[in-house]
């Protein structure tokens, strides 16, 4: 009796066992990359190009917000090689010692990085390179084009009474804060009056329709046409055009809009930092890019000559052509945690106030 | 087979004495049935004696080894429990030889034993089937059967035939003794039904409130009940008060009997005082004629005049209970003649000297 | 026959008290190791964490404070948020005991052997679909052309749009649909012990159908209610999944707040705070609730 | 034993119909898009098993599966285990801090799942234990250990006693009447037990998360994280075949085992 007792403890024993060792075991020349699911990275075709040329196979693991990403990479050094970072929290990363300087002088495509993103203050600090700039984009509005026969220009759109219960909204504090920030003419990044940009949030009151959060619940809602316009990527518009096909139109209004640039950088204690390197300049590689914005569509290129091979009509060169609309894009800068933690509790107290 | 000690035994629960300071002896192969109203300790103590409970204070012997350090398991006895806790998941083969496959017998040796043992208790053929499956008087008799397979030293059994109906616990009785005495093992029984322990035990023992009351053969504490409540609780008895004046007892109507002392500690004709005897029902005789006592050799004494109340009747035996001076006596009679006295029938009851008792007021 | 006569060193009373807690201690001991290192410490730490000004991670300074405790007395809309989720805890309970209850008596008092299996079975079983999966099916049944307009219309020629969708009653349809299970089970356990002869004597003593219901079933299927209100008040208490994907804009709760604190900011002492919070409020209901509760079993 | 007219069994039994029919509209609606053609559920449904041929070839959401399996197994033995331990010496002994015991065995069904999946993360952090399945399999033990001891207790309190005293009387160690006369008994409740430790170990998606180490992952997980890229249709090709597994699987098991209640 007691002795198939110890039979089967010892086998679940060595199941557990079995399970440990799995997951701790090193294989050749491989590589871990930390970034959201679904975003350029992580394209089956693109790792078997990378894999064809250098041998490298490319392990994923994700997040959800940019929280989830610093946590993830506080609490695992050495998990990691490549983790895509938002510029405005590479700075944030770097004073944390989460991420190491790179040393870019291998990677041939760095050169052709258009030369104020590649020295954007975040991404460089003290001459050193923290964040390499992969793609960068615009956070506005998108409109269903069966509704609005002609394109607005202007932000107030969204607070239009004639657009009343039909307006999608993201459900995030800073783009809401940055919204409202746009339209009271203010600096994003450090917005002065707090006064009118909570009466401003409180006004979408009778205009949102409802929050989404990812962008297959955008597509699924406009396509079910619960919303006419709302708040989105300009990446994801270039998607829902091209792989969706949905009649929508990205609008970046004469009052400015939040610009964000995307940069990859190197894990501290990243245990492949030559295969990192590789990685992130084959991201950078016009070969990559052209191919994951004509397929898949993707953000505009920090990369001017990836951006200067994509055919005229595309949408990266389009949406960005006029230069006065390009000036008035403000970018997301470094925010510390105090201001960001007020922003929260602002824009939550609105939500509140938003309730029925 | 083992000898049974028990030296002063006591055991509280909370404030409450369940056993106070008992103590007797269970000799070997004799059949003990232990008396008593619920609540009087016997299976407290019959658990104790099986290592459930464990004793505040007192010592417990089998075979001269004391066992209260010995867990259950490894004092080599035989339970038999009230609702005979067979298990539902085992045929009767695997209930009656699970004693025996938890010691580590080799199968061989379980098929002879078990086979052995359904044939004492009278059980061959059943072993496939399921205790649900089986009747009460089956079910107990594997309880026994499941009991005995391991020969311990002595076998315990807590009210096993409370269950059953009239007709086949008294066949079970015949049964339990005749199996008892074929193995010969120190049998102790716990019943609150005195005409159990009358008919089936080697010798008696009566609890009330934790406290052995009276111990002996069955027809030595039924004839001589050492207080009232041994009188009253093992058979039924008349009691009747009266003061003593050189050995008679004289009743409050001036009737006089005369009492023999109980053996067990009746000290008959010393005293001057208040005296109580006990008459048991069967001993008295009844007529219709109010002084008709010349059919028995009785002298005057032992004769009281009353008046039926009314008659019970049970078939084989008749009970009258009789009105007398505020008081009521019960005369059992066999089912002779058959005409039975109608209520309010002035009657007169004698009885022979030697079946009064004399019972300390205890 | 020579007596042995007792050491009594050992009295029977310690030797067994030791062997009885050496089996308490097997039995219970590897389970509530498990359980202090997966639940207790990383809890405790996590309150400790609430009385700090930050997490305590990296070169962050973190002093002892109030603050966080504090944020939530100052601040009056997580008063208003805590309140509205312990009324949609109340709403999603009781409509789990109206709709459950006679479910888990049809069950066990009207359904014999095989069928009322398969059917105690076919209970259990959504709680292995994916709950996220669950959740956006509702979305897919609710929404604009969804599955339940496109049927009505279907039905009901020009009966347009329904919008259920991201609307408070949305929440309590996704919450009722996740966590009714647990009512019909726990009830009918209950329900199932009870004897049908306590029902007949009922009856034959002249009383109704709704005197026997409220008199006799309700009263010894008490101990399956409250465990089964239990299970579902705690958990839908702090629910943050269910309300933000059908809720829209009325989607905003106390378990949405807390999981901002610990997705959009990195203020994982505020987080813990409010969750505490929770916690006590959450005991206090429940310790109001228990005399009521006593009462009646 | 037919209680109540007639008329008012089948009115039950109609009420019982449409509540199954409520508990079933997400799972027809999530199996019936896994055969849409579109991707973004759009209707009427056009017939296409695209997204299975997908799923064949996505081998990340597969291996995802397996090691979800793999995990609620070794949890469910685990928490089957340690949770029916627990419940019996609940039953059959009574000792100080017993309560407490009981008590103690709750938080992990109160505390929202949000703060104990960072409270682990961090904790296990702090003392090198690492993230990965073995970390799952550590928090899911303790989430599922709760509801077995619920359910077991519960069959317990049915138990007759005696029939322990009765084994022990006849010379087994506690260990030989555990393992011959009470596990066999109370062995519904266990099985019963053990299908809610698997249904929360396999559905665990918050702690999976936080513990989940780079490059190995479970399903629920695989499912959270495409929240934010979207819900694409292979999701319901795979939780379809979950649950048509799971649902042969049940009905299989009930052949032998009454849940239900007693014989």
């Amino acid at each position: 009796m007691r002795r198939n007792f110890l039979r089967h403890l010892a086998i679940s024993l060595s199941v557990v066992a079995g399970l440990m060792a799995a997951n701790t075991q090193a294989f050749a020349a491989e590589i871990r990359v930390l970034n959201w699911q679904g975003y350029g990275t992580d394209e089956a075709w693109a790792l078997e190009m990378f894999k064809k040329k250098t041998g490298i196979s490319v392990v994923h693991d994700y997040f959800n917000s940019e929280q989830e990403m610093l946590t993830k990479l506080r609490t695992n050094p050495g998990a990691y090689d490549v983790v895509l970072i938002n510029s405005a929290f590479t700075g944030q990363a770097a004073k944390e010692g989460l991420i190491q300087v790179i040393d870019t002088s291998g990677m041939k495509n760095v050169g052709d990085l258009s030369p104020n993103m590649r020295n954007d203050a975040s991404l460089v600090q003290g001459g050193k390179t923290y964040g390499v700039a992969w793609v960068w984009g615009v956070t506005s509005f998108a409109v269903d084009t069966g509704d609005f026969k002609t394109i607005p220009d202007s932000i107030e759109v969204l607070w239009d009474p004639a657009n009343a219960g039909r307006v999608g909204w993201r459900d995030d504090a800073v783009e809401a804060v940055q919204f409202a920030a746009i339209a009271t003419g203010q600096n994003i990044n450090n917005p002065a009056d707090f006064a009118s940009i909570r009466a401003k949030l409180r006004a979408l009151k009778p205009q949102i329709r409802t929050f989404w959060s990812s962008e297959d619940e955008w597509n699924q809602f406009m396509s079910a046409n619960e919303f006419d316009l709302a708040t989105y990527w300009s990446g994801s518009a270039a998607r829902s055009k091209t792989a969706f096909n949905l009649p929508v139109e990205f609008v970046i209004p004469k009052e400015g809009a939040i610009g964000w640039l995307d940069g990859l950088s190197i894990a501290t204690g990243a245990p492949d930092t030559e295969s990192a390197r590789a990685f992130i300049d084959f991201m950078i590689d016009p070969a990559f890019y052209v191919k994951w914005d004509t397929d898949v569509g993707a953000p505009a290129s920090a990369n001017a000559a990836a951006n200067a091979q994509l055919p005229a009509t595309a949408f990266n060169r389009t949406a960005f052509k006029d230069p006065a609309r390009v000036a008035k894009i403000q970018f997301m800068g470094p925010m510390d945690d105090g201001l960001r933690e007020k922003i929260l509790e602002l824009w939550q107290e609105t939500k509140t106030y938003l309730l029925d | 087979m083992a000898q049974v000690s028990v030296r002063g035994i006591s055991k509280y629960f909370g404030t409450l004495k369940a056993l106070d300071n008992v103590s007797c002896e269970f000799e070997d192969g004799k059949f003990y049935a232990l008396l008593g109203p619920s609540g009087s300790g016997k299976t407290t103590l019959l658990r104790m004696i099986a290592g459930f409970e464990f004793a505040n204070a007192g010592t417990i012997f089998i075979d001269g080894e004391a066992v209260d350090t010995l867990p259950v398991e490894k004092r080599d006895i035989g339970m038999v429990f009230q609702n005979y806790a067979l298990f539902p998941n085992m045929n009767v083969f695997d209930n009656v030889g699970f004693g025996l496959s938890v010691r580590g017998t080799d199968k061989g040796e379980i098929t002879r034993r078990v086979g052995a043992v359904l044939e004492l208790v009278k059980l061959t053929g059943l072993d496939k089937r399921r205790p649900h499956q089986l009747s009460g008087g089956q079910r107990q008799r594997v309880a026994v059967a499941r009991a005995l397979v391991t020969n311990p030293r002595v076998l315990l059994l807590d009210e096993p035939l409370s269950a059953l109906d009239r007709t086949l616990r008294v066949e079970m009785e015949v049964e339990l003794r005749r199996i008892q005495r074929d193995v010969g093992i120190t049998t102790i029984f716990v019943t609150h039904d005195q005409e159990e322990a009358l008919t089936m035990s080697d010798h008696i023992g009566i609890l009330d409130k934790g406290h052995m009351v009276q111990e002996g053969p069955p027809l030595d504490v039924y004839e001589n009940p050492n207080s009232v409540f041994s009188a009253r609780f093992l058979g039924e008895s008349n009691l009747l008060r009266g003061t003593v004046r050189n050995g008679d007892l004289v009743l409050g109507d001036g009737t006089v009997v005369t009492c023999r002392a109980s053996a067990n500690g009746g000290t008959g004709g010393s005293g001057e005082g208040p005296g109580v005897c006990s008459v048991r029902p069967e001993k008295i005789t009844l007529s219709s004629d109010p002084d008709n006592h010349t059919d028995t050799d009785a002298t005057p004494r032992n004769h009281l005049r009353g008046t039926v109340i009314r008659h019970i009747f049970a078939g084989s035996s008749l009970t009258y209970q009789i009105q007398w001076n505020g008081d009521v006596l019960r005369v059992f009679m066999q089912n002779l003649s058959g005409d039975i006295l109608p209520a309010g029938t002035p009657v007169s009851l004698s009885w022979k000297p030697g079946d009064t008792v004399m019972v300390p007021d205890a | 026959m020579a007596v042995a006569h007792p050491q009594a060193t050992d009295t029977a009373a310690s030797v067994t008290g030791r062997s009885r807690r050496t089996a308490i201690l097997a039995l219970t001991g590897p389970a509530y190791l498990w359980l202090a290192l997966t639940i207790f410490l990383p809890l405790s730490a996590m309150l400790y964490y609430s009385f700090l000004s930050d997490v305590p991670i990296g070169d962050r300074t973190a002093v002892l404070t109030l603050e966080n405790y504090a944020a939530f007395f100052e601040k009056e809309f997580y008063q208003t948020l805590m309140w509205r989720s312990f009324r949609l805890g109340f709403e999603v309970t009781f409509y789990c005991l109206v709709f459950g209850f006679p479910c888990a008596y049809v069950l066990a008092k009207t359904i014999r052997g095989r069928s009322r299996e398969a059917l105690f079975l076919l209970i259990i079983l959504p709680f292995w679909s994916n709950a996220l999966v669950r959740i956006f099916s509702w979305t897919m049944v609710l929404r604009g052309n969804g599955v339940l307009e496109h049927s009505l219309n279907w039905l009901i020629p020009e009966f347009g749009s329904l919008n259920l969708m991201f609307t408070y009653p949305a929440i309590i349809l996704g919450l009722v649909h996740s966590y009714i299970p647990y009512m019909i089970l726990t009830c009918y356990i209950s329900i199932e012990a009870i004897d049908n002869g306590v029902i007949e004597a009922a009856r034959s003593l002249g009383a109704r159908r709704l005197s026997v219901l409220r008199r006799i079933i309700i009263p010894l299927a008490m101990p399956g209610i409250i465990a089964g209100s239990i299970l579902i008040f705690v958990p839908v208490v702090g629910s943050f999944m269910e309300p933000r994907i059908l809720g829209g804009r009325q989607g905003t709760f106390i378990g949405t707040i807390i999981e901002d604190q610990f997705t959009a900011v990195f203020n994982w002492p505020l987080g813990a705070a409010l969750s505490f919070i929770m916690l006590a409020l959450v005991l206090v209901v429940l310790a109001i609730m228990a005399p009521a509760i006593k009462r009646v079993t | 034993m037919q209680h109540g007219s007639n008329r008012l069994v089948r009115l039950g039994h109609v009420y019982l119909g449409i509540m199954l029919a409520f508990l079933y509209v997400p799972i027809f609606v999530m199996a019936a898009m896994s055969f849409n053609e579109s991707n973004l559920y759009r209707l009427p449904i056009t017939w296409s098993t695209r997204w299975y041929e997908a799923l064949l070839h996505n081998d990340k959401l597969i291996d995802a599966s397996i090691n979800s399996l793999w995990v609620a197994v070794v949890t469910t033995v685990l928490a089957t285990a340690l949770g029916t331990a627990s419940s019996l010496a609940f039953f059959r002994y009574e000792f100080r801090g017993k309560k407490l015991l009981q008590l103690l065995a709750f938080p992990p069904i109160t505390i929202p799942w949000l703060i104990i999946g960072t409270a682990m993360l961090t904790f296990f952090f702090w003392i090198g234990m690492g993230r990965g399945l073995h970390a799952m399999v550590l928090g899911h033990v303790a989430l599922a250990m709760p509801y077995v001891i619920i359910v077991v207790s519960a069959r317990l309190k049915s138990f007759d006693l005696t029939l322990e005293e009765a084994a022990r009387s006849l010379g087994a160690s506690s260990w030989q009447v555990t393992m011959r006369i009470t596990l066999p008994w109370i062995a519904p409740g266990v099985m019963a037990a053990a299908l809610f430790a698997f249904a929360v170990s396999f559905d665990q998606f918050v702690i999976s998360y936080f513990l989940s180490a780079p490059g190995v992952s479970t399903l629920p997980v695989e499912i959270y994280t495409s929240i934010r890229k979207g819900f694409t249709p292979e999701i319901n090709a795979i939780s379809t075949i979950v649950i048509g597994i799971s649902m042969v699987l049940l009905l299989g098991v009930s052949r032998f085992y009454r849940f239900g209640g007693q014989r």
